[in-house]
């Protein structure tokens, strides 16, 4: 409701931050976060993290994204647009390290602050980065599955995407974390699941191929559902185990109710708050630490009830 | 006299500037058959296309039965009792016979829900009885012969127990035997009672078929009189308003001698050609007579490369050619004007220009590959010139031009690409009377130029009037050939056409 | 002498068995292909002619599949519908609206879900058949505004079925298996064979189907008979919804959730399905049957590809391959015939 | 006398001028809404109409029109090509691929990645016109091969120019700017410009073009006059290729990179700028600018509807209802003339 008033009557919104620009005491700061998509439940809960940042701050934001982590091109012409409505600082999580580099340069001669955030960019332009290491925490989710399949059999990775910078730093972050050390553990399937429906069917399949296998990582919101649904419509409830990432309702059900045996959980809605509160104070000429980590968190039954936990999960 | 059923009266009818109608009227009683003939974008289709509520009248009124009544949709003009065979094909190729005929009517059971196909086909093969017609309801109407789809179109029309059936061109597709069959139904319905309007341009049917006729000329009516009254002439005169050219005889020695160009020999297509042998001379137009599916479009069709042949031999000027296409077959000097000229003749939406140089595109490029328009437009009107198409200019869309200006354009075509054998598939279908004497000397006149035509046609008078020799198919064979002297009667060459085997 | 009046007679009697032969080869050949299909993977891999395994592949046939019976209907008309995609995701989410927001009772949710989609078809018929609009871009546009529609009305959230027991098991629960110990098959598969009879007896038993056949065959003639074209081709657009509305429904059954940034992509599938199994793109031809053989290929392909754990970027090329080859194939039957 | 001879020449002639107007008002209706979006945005966000919006705006266009031009051609004969997304990127990996992995120099690489767009544009011709198969399934599979192929052959990952300067120089460096210092249109716009002139000349000049508008117009009646229409339809195909590889070019130039994984739905957007320009699906009938000023109003909304920072759904079905009314609008010039 709120935000739609912002699209709605949006010449007046859309003034402020140019005069914003001006003479930055007069009005609001505007702070354009371009993300790597908005449909998903992840970039969601950066955005709620955003806005609350924005609220306690008091600027003013946007966000968007493209519709899917291929379309890089899309995210440059956002990133564009966001540059011309001349923001007093960005927040832009680039879908491609390298490709958005031009644009950047581009803010840093309009004297744009840049913040980076979720991913990297090939470039020292942003004055911050917020992120955390998702080849880490998907090694951190490779060593629990280790341990919870007792350090042998096969597992397959169910991952969301197949050419994204997360995609593949969580497939190949498990996969290295269990090539390296857990050599009885055999990778048996990788298959990409793009929407929950597709992940659910897919997951179903490679189960089928591989009847002995002991455990299956999704690796994030659609893919671990898709593996959740395909265990409990197989019946194969306790006989694999399910890792997932990131959060939500459904995930969180599922660890509760034992489906699941855990999910990493990246911080997402502490991304969108640090990326703004970040690009305010370098607005304000304040420094900021370069690469600022968000964290990330195991959670499963055990402590999922955890303060520290609750607060980096979304439902 | 009987009643009047239908009376319209000063009908306007415009077409984004086109008057079509200008306060148009016309009469119809029961149990007439009142013919409407005039030229070629004369207005008779529009006419009736109002009285049938496919049209709206901007102006004037429809009486029926004496009262005034109004049109809005084809639905209102069947519960009137008013019904349409139109002159293009209206029906749906993929569904059965019965399903064409009951189309808006279905039979229905189980509280209307559900179709009952079944009472739907016994009907349907009641009816088809009735108008003494083997074809079984189950049949899809796509693999019927088009003569047997006129059939069917004439069958449901009758099955809507019209008070007024309005026939526009109903034979324009049918050939004497089944022009025969097709007036002995319309005798039955006229003595039931039922009003006919009857659209043709083959004059010679008037006399035997309708009671009374309406000339319109330009869109406006002319005149109605009894066919018993009045000469085939004078009707003529009034549609055209001017004298007409009568061809005489060609003269048949003239191709007697000289050498031949096409050769066909043992052309076989599985089911529709069987063994085909002719030969064509320079200078000699061949007239190929038969039935409505006696095969003559399928042989052309494989002449020009259109369709496969699963065997046989061509020869053009003596030497065999293999022809795999219309591409190959123009290289060898073979031009054909098919018979459906809307749908495979010329290009509607495209203007006279490029319809006249569809066929030589290459010839019109410059040095740099650049399409020449200027040499294109002055060919084209040349052509235009030369035919005496009636067309504003040459910039004008084929759509807007009448039926014969459209074969005249085709012809055009043709030309310009400058081949040595024509062949002609029905070159005056739907053709007013005016436009067809012209094409008829056209055809002489190329004859004479040293072009070798073969032409196809239904109408045997026209075979008579203009073929040096001709030759008879049935069933997809050759079942007579004869030069066209005295002795080539029209009786002769219906032996010939109904020649079947067996 | 009956004979000489009606000329080709005896070739067209002739014609007939030979013509009741081919539409059963038709169906055999699309049928011989998923046949085939299920052998060679057989061949190929242990485990994939397994119950559990045949069971996926029914279920993963059901939401694309009732995709397809819809699109069925508008293909026979010689249209298309690009957006049932993005209409079976709004469905799918109205319902989720319907049941947790308003707290409607789970049949009645249900039927506004389906209701959604029949409404989205209404309007894509009628912008088609009122405005004139073509329908590849009246369909790109219902596609793009349910696309942006689902993701407002859920506030781009999911949203949850968890405490509708009931409404799960509409695709997930087994009243076969209930029935018949150890037959378990999903209640979903069920409501898609149900789906494909009903669709079935609509276009071969009733006035709506017979309409949808002369539409497809000639849309002018079909209007010179005095049938309501316009009207007509509304309700068959509306159908069309319907399914999709359906689809959304045993979607948001299965994953116990609306997925509101869903089903971008489905409607190529489901037109793929539908040709695939012999409808024609220019109208007029076309079966329920083969539409549901046409599916089962298409799901049958990728999970014996999955199984075969061919990589996921073969795995398109595959189907892409083997899209062209089953189209070439119906075309070179008809060609013969 | 001659009045009654020739009974619609007096008309005929009459509607001549208003033929040659109503050509020009078609222009000018697209053209219009253009310059209608122009103003509406520019009125309600003062960061609209400047130079380096309008430039990022043009710059947008520039890949989407190209695939625009491309499609233009396959949609005026009646056919559609919904594998120019796909292809794109498979033009852009192989480019990638010949550049920086044979180390071919730049031009040839740009020129191999043209060819690839020209050869898939070619092979869906080949399947389209020799084996008769549907366009629209013909170029499904193609889209589904390429989209297989890209991965396959980039191994799923970006291939960067980034020791390439001079490629990515061709879309955003900008020879203008160096000659007309202040003026910096990027190159990959001028690209656009240069195509579309390359393009209408093609339609407009050349017998391709002839030949194209012929068969959209009637297939048949052109095959029946001695064209070899079946060349000609893989002839047009492959121009669409071509236009389509120099789109994945520009692309890549553009991103600084191949993305194996993008491009899907793009053949959608193409299709739309195409329509939206006055080009009929059925054949036939279109243009060149058209098709330029559809890509630019296309952009021009996207653009502007972030500007005013819209929110993302909605800006989905805002642009749902511009197709429709672009083309509802185009629809009641055409009846009204
Ligand atoms: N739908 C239409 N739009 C525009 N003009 C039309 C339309 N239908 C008919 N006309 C024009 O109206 C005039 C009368 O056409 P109509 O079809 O009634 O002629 P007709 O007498 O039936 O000719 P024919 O003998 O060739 O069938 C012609 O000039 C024709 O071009
Ligand atoms: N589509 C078809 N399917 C099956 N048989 C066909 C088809 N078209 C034509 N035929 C058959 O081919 C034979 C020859 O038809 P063709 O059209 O060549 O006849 P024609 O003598 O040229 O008649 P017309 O006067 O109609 O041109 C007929 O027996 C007809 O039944
Ligand atoms: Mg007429
Ligand atoms: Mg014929």
């Amino acid at each position: 409701g709120k935000n739609n008033d912002n699209g709605g009557n949006a010449s007046p919104s859309a003034a402020s931050p140019s005069k914003a620009a001006e003479s930055p005491a007069a009005g609001k700061m505007y702070i354009p976060i371009v993300s790597k998509g908005f449909q998903h439940q992840f970039w969601q809960a950066v955005k709620i993290g955003a806005e609350k940042a924005a609220a306690e701050l008091n600027v003013e934001i946007t966000f968007e994204g493209p519709e899917t982590e291929a379309q890089v091109d899309k995210q440059l012409e956002m990133l564009q647009v966001a540059l011309d409505k001349k923001p007093t600082a960005i927040g832009f999580a680039a879908l491609d390290s390298q490709a958005s580099i031009p644009l950047l340069k581009k803010a840093q001669d309009a004297k744009i602050p840049v913040i980076a955030f979720d991913s990297g960019v090939d470039s020292d332009i942003p004055l911050s980065t917020v992120t955390t290491n998702n080849a880490n925490a998907a090694g951190i989710a490779a060593d629990k599955m280790a341990q919870l399949i007792g350090g042998k059999g096969e597992v397959a990775i169910l991952a969301h995407d197949q050419t994204s910078r997360t995609g593949i730093d969580r497939r190949d972050g498990f996969k290295n974390r269990i090539e390296e050390k857990y050599p009885d553990i055999k990778i048996v399937d990788i298959q990409y699941g793009a929407d929950h429906l597709k992940a659910t069917d897919l997951a179903k399949a490679i189960m089928q191929a591989h009847p002995n296998l002991k455990g299956i990582f999704g690796t994030n919101e659609g893919a671990a559902i898709g593996v959740i649904n395909a265990v409990s419509e197989l019946k194969m409830e306790g006989k694999i185990t399910v890792i997932g990432y990131d959060s939500g309702k459904a995930q969180i059900d599922a660890i509760k109710s034992g489906l699941m045996a855990g999910a990493v959980s990246q911080n997402p809605i502490g991304i969108g708050y640090e990326t703004v509160k970040a690009a305010v104070a370098a607005a304000k000429g304040e420094s900021v630490e370069p690469i600022i980590d968000s964290g990330f968190v195991w959670y499963d039954k055990t402590n999922i009830d955890n303060d520290e936990v609750k607060a980096v999960l979304y439902e | 006299m009987s009643q009047t059923v239908v009376r319209m009266e000063g009908i306007d009818k415009q077409f984004s500037g086109v008057q079509a109608l200008k306060s148009c009227r016309f009469e119809l009683r029961a149990g007439e058959v009142h013919a409407l003939v005039g030229e070629n974008g004369a207005g008779k289709s529009t006419m009736m296309k109002i009285l049938t509520g496919v049209y709206q009248k901007d102006q004037g009124t429809i009486e029926y039965e004496g009262a005034e009544v109004q049109v809005p949709d084809t639905r209102a003009a069947q519960k009137l009792g008013i019904c349409m065979i139109h002159q293009e094909m209206n029906l749906a190729p993929d569904l059965t016979v019965a399903q064409n005929i009951f189309i808006g009517k279905e039979p229905r059971k189980t509280f209307g829900l559900l179709l009952d196909d079944k009472a739907m086909n016994k009907q349907a093969s009641i009816l088809l009885k009735q108008m003494n017609l083997d074809i079984d309801p189950t049949t899809p109407v796509s693999k019927l012969t088009v003569a047997k789809q006129q059939m069917v179109e004439i069958v449901k029309a009758i099955s809507y127990d019209s008070r007024v059936l309005i026939m526009d061109e109903p034979t324009a597709a049918l050939s004497e035997t089944e022009i025969e069959e097709l007036f002995r139904m319309i005798r039955q319905l006229r003595q039931k009672g039922v009003g006919i309007v009857y659209i043709s341009h083959r004059m010679a049917e008037l006399k035997v078929i309708t009671d009374r006729v309406t000339v319109m000329r330009d869109g406006s009516y002319i005149d109605t009189m009894p066919t018993a009254d009045i000469t085939v002439d004078r009707i003529i005169s009034l549609m055209v308003g001017r004298e007409i050219y009568q061809p005489a005889k060609p003269d048949r020695q003239s191709a007697e001698r000289s050498e031949t160009v096409l050769e066909v020999r043992g052309l076989t297509r599985k089911n529709v050609l069987k063994d085909v042998n002719f030969t064509l001379r320079k200078g000699e137009i061949l007239g190929v007579a038969g039935l409505v599916g006696a095969g003559r479009t399928e042989t052309a069709r494989a002449i020009f490369g259109a369709d496969p042949i699963d065997s046989g031999d061509i020869f053009v000027h003596g030497n065999k050619v293999r022809i795999n296409g219309p591409h190959e077959a123009v290289k060898h000097g073979i031009g054909y004007l098919t018979e459906d000229r809307k749908h495979f003749g010329c290009l509607l939406d495209m203007d006279v220009k490029t319809n006249v140089a569809l066929a030589t595109l290459g010839k019109f490029r410059n040095r740099a590959g650049w399409m020449n328009d200027r040499r294109m437009a002055k060919v084209s009107n040349d052509v235009v010139g030369e035919l005496k198409v009636k067309t504003p200019s040459i910039r004008q869309n084929v759509r807007y031009l009448s039926g014969g200006n459209q074969q005249k354009v085709i012809i055009g075509k043709w030309l310009t690409r400058d081949c040595d054998i024509l062949i002609f598939d029905e070159p005056t279908r739907g053709i007013d009377i005016g436009a067809k004497s012209e094409i008829y000397k056209l055809l002489e006149s190329l004859a004479a130029s040293g072009k070798s035509i073969i032409m196809i046609s239904s109408e045997l008078p026209e075979i008579l009037r203009l073929s040096h020799r001709i030759i008879v198919m049935c069933e997809g064979r050759i079942t007579g050939e004869l030069p066209n002297d005295e002795y080539a009667t029209q009786q002769r060459i219906m032996t010939y056409a109904t020649d079947r085997i067996g | 002498m009956k004979q000489a009046t009606v000329p080709t007679a005896g070739t067209d009697a002739a014609q007939k068995p030979s013509i009741a032969f081919k539409s059963g080869l038709q169906q055999l050949l699309a049928f011989g292909s998923l046949i085939l299909l299920v052998i060679i993977f057989s061949v190929a891999s242990s485990n994939f002619f397994h119950f559990s395994n045949i069971v996926g592949i029914l279920l993963s046939t059901a939401v694309i599949g009732v995709l397809a019976l819809g699109s069925t209907f508008v293909i026979i008309t010689g249209g298309i519908d690009l957006s049932v995609g993005t209409v079976m995701t709004l469905s799918a989410v109205m319902t989720g609206v319907f049941i947790t927001m308003w707290g409607v009772p789970i049949p009645i949710g249900i039927i506004g879900g389906m209701l959604t989609g029949a409404l989205c078809g209404f309007l894509s018929g009628f912008t088609i058949s009122r405005m004139g609009i073509p329908p590849f871009i009246a369909t790109l546009a219902m596609m793009m505004i349910a696309k942006g529609l689902s993701l407002v009305i859920s506030d781009s959230k999911p949203i949850y079925f968890t405490e509708y027991e009931a409404f799960i098991k509409i695709s997930l629960g087994s009243f076969l298996g209930d029935l018949i110990p150890g037959f378990d098959i999903p209640n979903a598969v069920v409501v898609f064979f149900l789906a494909a009879i009903v669709g079935s007896l609509i276009l071969s038993k009733t006035i709506i189907g017979r309409y949808n056949f002369a539409i497809g065959s000639n849309e002018e003639a079909t209007r010179l008979s005095g049938v309501n074209v316009r009207n007509w081709k509304i309700v068959i657009y509306t159908i069309t919804g319907l399914f999709t509305g359906l689809a959304g429904v045993l979607m948001a059954s299965r994953l116990n959730s609306a997925q509101p940034a869903l089903g971008s992509g489905y409607e190529l599938e489901a037109i793929a399905a539908v040709v695939i199994g012999g409808t024609s793109l220019s109208g007029g031809k076309g079966t329920i049957v083969g539409t549901v053989i046409g599916a089962l290929i298409m799901s049958v392909l990728t999970n014996g590809l999955r199984i075969l754990s061919v990589k996921p970027e073969w795995q398109t090329v595959v189907v892409g391959f083997v899209i062209l080859l089953a189209v070439f194939a119906d075309i070179i039957r008809r060609r013969k015939a």
